[in-house]
C-alpha cells in the first residue's frame, strides 16, 4: 500500500484496538478494522459481535478446520469463543441499532473534525455499498475509524467537511492513521498519538483542519 | 399438523409457477444461507420483471456461485433492492454495477439493518416505523423525519414479499426449520415476510417433531415448499472462498 | 349460566370450530373458544396457536402429567403436538399482526350487525382486561364470536350498535350463540343455523338488529 | 467472554441496589416465566415510586404466587403498564383492581401484542412504529393515526426499562439463556429493553459456552446477574393451578 510512512495496517489496528475496555462489545468493520482482533490487548475482555448475527467469535479458523456456514461479517471463517450465540439479522441490527455495541471500528474514505466520515459511495458513483455501516454509525456508542492519512495524491482524508457522501454525522469518536491516533473535536483535529518518526510539522501539513497536539505527546509503542 | 408434508420434489418443481413481475427475497449473507440450487432453478425457469431483495448481488467472491446477478445478467429483473450496488471496496468490482450503472436495471439501496427491519415488519405486521440510521445522508434527502426525544428519525416502511428462497440446515416434515451458525441471517426475518417460502435444506427431512418445540429457528408457519440439496455435483454446496488476486 | 334455551357451551363451541378449515391456524381465546379444540372434526388438520408464543399445541395436558411450564392463553397446562415450536411474545404476536392467524374465537359482552364486538370493558369500569384481544381482533383473517345470546335479564348481545367500549370495528365474521349461528351484514344478522326446539320467531325477538334467514335454514346438528 | 461470570449470591443481593422510582418490567405469562423469586426479594428490599412493566397484575389463581399485585399492596408502586388492569371475566376479581379503582395507583392499559412490540423496540433501537391494533377503540381517542396503503394505524413508542426480572431454565455464566416452553413469553424481549436484566435461572449454572450457539435464546449480552433459584421451599416454583370455586 502505496510505501508510505508511518504505521503499517497491523499498527494502526493495534492503535485502535488497544482503546477497547474491558467488557465493550465491538463490531469490526471489513478491511484493516478486522485486525484489530488480532492485536494482544492482555487479558481485556472482549465480545465480537459481527452483523450476520455472531455474538462472540473468535479467530480466523485455521486451514482445513473452515466451518463453511460460519463467516464474519468480511466472509471471513471464523471460530466461536465458549459463551458466543448465533442471532438472525433482525436481532443483530436489533443489538446494533439498540446501543449494545460500545464501539464499531470501521474503514472510511474521509473523515472530518465534526466526526462526519464517508465511506460508502465514490465520488460521482451512481449507488453505492452501504452493508451495516450506516446502521452501526448511527448507533454504536463509539465509531473509530481506521483510515490512510492521505490518498495516493497527497490530500488528506481528515478534513474540515467531508466531499463524498457521508454515512453519518458527528459520531467519530477517534481516528486511527498510519501518522498517529486522534480525535475530532469539531474544529479540529487533537493528535493524542504520534507515529515513530514523524514530526508534528509533517502530520499538520498533512491534515485538512487544524491540527492540535496533546501535552508531552506520546509517540506510538510498536508491538513486539 | 402432522398430515401435511410440505416437501416437494425438486427445484424445477418448487419455481415453476412462479409468475413473471414477482417480488423475490433471497437469503444469505456470503456464501452461508444462500439458496444456490434455488437460484439456478430460477435462472432455467425464466420468469422475468422480477423485484429482488436481498443483502447484495453477489458475485464478490471466487470461485463464483450462482447468485441473483446472473438473473440480472440473464434479463430476468426489473428491479434489486439491496444494501450493495457496489462493492465495499472499490478494487473488487461486483458484476452487477455495471448493469445498474449502464442503467438496465433498477436498484434501491437500503442500509443493511433497515433492510432486515422493513422485512421484519412486514412479516409482524408493523407498515411502518422509524430508525435512526441514514439520518444526514443522502439516502434521506426529501424523505420524511420526525424528531423523538430531541433526536431525528428516518420512517421506514415495511417490504412485503410474494416469495422467499432461503437454506436451512435441518426441518421437518411441517416446514420447521433449523439453521446451522452463520446460515441464519436474514433467512427467518425473509420467511416471515414471504406470501410463500421455499427452502433448500441441508440434512434429510425429518418427520414433524423431529425437532424439539424449544429449537425450532423458524417456525413452519412461515414455511411453504422444502427440497432437500442432493450431493454435489447435482446440489450445490457452500465452497471455502479464495482470496481474489490483488 | 342461567338456564337458557338452546345450545350448550361445548355445543356453541363446536358450532365454530365446524368451520375450520383444513390447514388453518386458530387462536382460541379464554372461556368457550377454548372449547373448540374439543370439538371432533374429523381429520381436519389444525394449527392452534396461543398468543404466549406456542405454535401447534394439542389436548389439555392428563392429571398428573402436566408440564408446569407449558401452559395456553388462559393458563391451562396443554401438550404439544408433532411439529409444535415456541417463540417469543414479539414474534407471537407478529404472527398475530402479520395476518399468519387464519381465525381468532372469542367470547365477548356483545357484537353488533356492523361486525364490532366488545369484550375488554363493562360499563362504568375503570380500566379492563384487554390481554391479545385488540391485537388479534384487529390482525386475524377472520373473527369468530362466541357469546349467549342474551344477557340475564333478557336484552340482547346481538345489537345494531355496541354500547360497550369496542374490542375492533367491522371484523366479526360469524357469530356462534345458544340460538345459532350468524353472520353480520352490515345492516343485520343473516342466520346460517338454528338451534334445536327454537323458532325463527323466538330468535328474532331476541335479537337487537334485523334478523333474516338463510334458505332452507338449517338446524344445527348436536355432536353423539 | 468467558472471563466474566455474572452469578450473584442470592436474591436479595440481586436487587439491593434497585433505587426509588426505577421502570421495572416482569416476565412471565401465567405462571411459566415468572420471576417468583425476585418478586418476593423487591418486597422485601421496599423500593419505591416504581413503575411496573407487565403482562397483568397477578392474584387470578390458586394458591396466589408472589405478584406485583403485591407490591401495589405494600405500597411500592407508582404506575403499572399492563395488559389487565381488571380480569378477563368479571366474576374472577384480581387484587390490583380496587386500588386502581380508588386511586392508589396509576395504570396505563396496553394491548398484549403492543406491550411486546414496544419493550422489542426499546431494545433494538426503534423509537416509534404504527400499528392496527387498537385503532377505532377507546384506547386510540385523541392519539396520533396514520393511513398507510388505504388502512388506519396508531402511532405507538419504544418502552425502555431500567430493570428487567426474568425467569429462565438454564443459564450460562456468560448469561445467555434458555427458556422451557412458554417460560420463554415476554423474557426475551424484557432482556433486550433493560439497562439491567436479573435472571432466575431453574438449573445450575453452566460454564460458559455450556449452551450452543445455535441454540440460545437470549445472548448474554443482554444479561446483567443470574441466580440459581433453590429447591423449594427456600427457592418458589411453579405450582399446580387449582381452578377458582365459582
Amino acid at each position: 500500500m502505496s510505501g508510505s510512512k508511518g504505521l503499517n495496517r497491523q499498527q494502526m489496528a493495534d492503535l485502535a484496538a488497544e482503546q477497547f475496555q474491558n467488557g465493550w462489545v465491538v463490531n469490526l468493520g471489513v478491511g484493516i478494522p478486522t485486525m484489530c482482533s488480532n492485536t494482544d490487548i492482555g487479558d481485556t475482555d472482549i465480545v465480537y459481535h459481527s452483523e450476520n448475527g455472531i455474538i462472540g467469535y473468535g479467530q480466523v479458523a485455521a486451514e482445513g478446520t473452515e466451518d463453511l456456514n460460519l463467516v464474519n461479517a468480511g466472509g471471513q471463517n471464523v471460530t466461536l469463543k465458549p459463551g458466543a450465540a448465533v442471532v438472525h439479522h433482525a436481532d443483530s441490527f436489533g443489538i446494533i441499532r439498540g446501543g449494545h455495541i460500545d464501539v464499531t471500528v470501521m474503514g472510511a474514505y474521509q473523515v472530518s473534525c465534526g466526526g462526519d466520515f464517508a465511506n460508502w459511495k465514490l465520488k460521482g458513483q451512481k449507488g453505492g455499498g452501504i452493508g451495516g455501516a450506516m446502521d452501526l454509525a448511527a448507533c454504536a456508542k463509539r465509531v473509530f475509524i481506521i483510515l490512510e492519512h492521505t490518498t495516493r495524491d497527497g490530500s488528506s482524508r481528515l478534513m474540515a467537511a467531508c466531499d463524498l457522501p457521508v454515512t453519518a454525522r458527528g459520531v467519530v469518536k477517534l481516528v486511527a492513521t498510519n501518522f498517529g491516533l486522534f480525535e475530532p473535536t469539531g474544529t479540529g483535529f487533537l493528535m493524542h498519538q504520534i507515529a515513530p518518526g514523524l514530526t508534528v510539522d509533517q502530520v499538520r501539513a498533512a491534515t485538512g483542519a487544524p491540527l492540535s497536539v496533546v501535552d508531552n505527546l506520546p509517540v506510538v509503542r510498536l508491538a513486539g | 399438523m402432522a398430515a401435511r408434508s410440505k416437501v416437494v420434489g425438486g427445484f424445477r418443481e418448487a419455481v415453476a409457477d412462479i409468475p413473471d413481475g414477482s417480488t423475490i427475497a433471497f437469503g444469505g449473507f456470503a456464501m452461508p444461507g444462500t439458496p444456490f440450487n434455488l437460484i439456478r432453478a430460477l435462472l432455467e425457469q425464466g420468469a422475468k420483471r422480477l423485484t429482488l431483495v436481498a443483502n447484495s448481488t453477489g458475485g464478490a467472491q471466487q470461485p463464483r456461485m450462482p447468485d441473483i446477478g446472473m438473473l440480472v445478467e440473464n434479463g430476468q429483473v426489473a428491479k434489486v433492492i439491496c444494501a450493495f450496488t457496489a462493492a465495499t471496496r472499490p478494487t473488487d468490482p461486483i458484476p452487477f454495477t455495471k448493469y445498474y450503472e449502464a442503467g438496465e436495471v433498477e436498484a434501491e439501496l437500503v442500509p443493511q439493518g433497515t433492510l432486515a427491519e422493513r422485512m421484519r415488519a412486514a412479516g409482524a405486521g408493523i407498515p411502518a416505523f422509524y430508525t435512526p440510521t441514514a439520518v444526514g445522508t443522502e439516502l434521506a434527502e426529501g424523505r420524511e423525519t420526525r424528531v423523538i426525544n430531541g433526536r431525528e428519525y428516518l420512517l421506514e416502511y415495511a417490504l412485503p414479499l410474494d416469495y422467499a428462497f432461503i437454506r436451512a440446515a435441518r426441518a421437518d416434515t411441517f416446514g420447521n426449520l433449523r439453521f446451522h451458525r452463520a446460515q441464519r441471517n436474514f433467512n427467518p426475518l425473509m420467511a416471515t415476510a414471504a406470501k410463500c417460502t421455499i427452502v433448500e435444506v441441508d440434512e434429510p427431512i425429518l418427520p414433524a417433531g423431529g425437532i424439539d418445540a424449544d429449537d425450532v429457528h423458524t417456525s413452519g408457519l412461515f414455511v411453504h415448499r422444502l427440497v432437500q440439496v442432493p450431493p454435489a455435483p447435482e446440489g450445490i454446496w457452500p465452497a471455502k472462498r479464495q482470496e481474489r488476486r490483488k
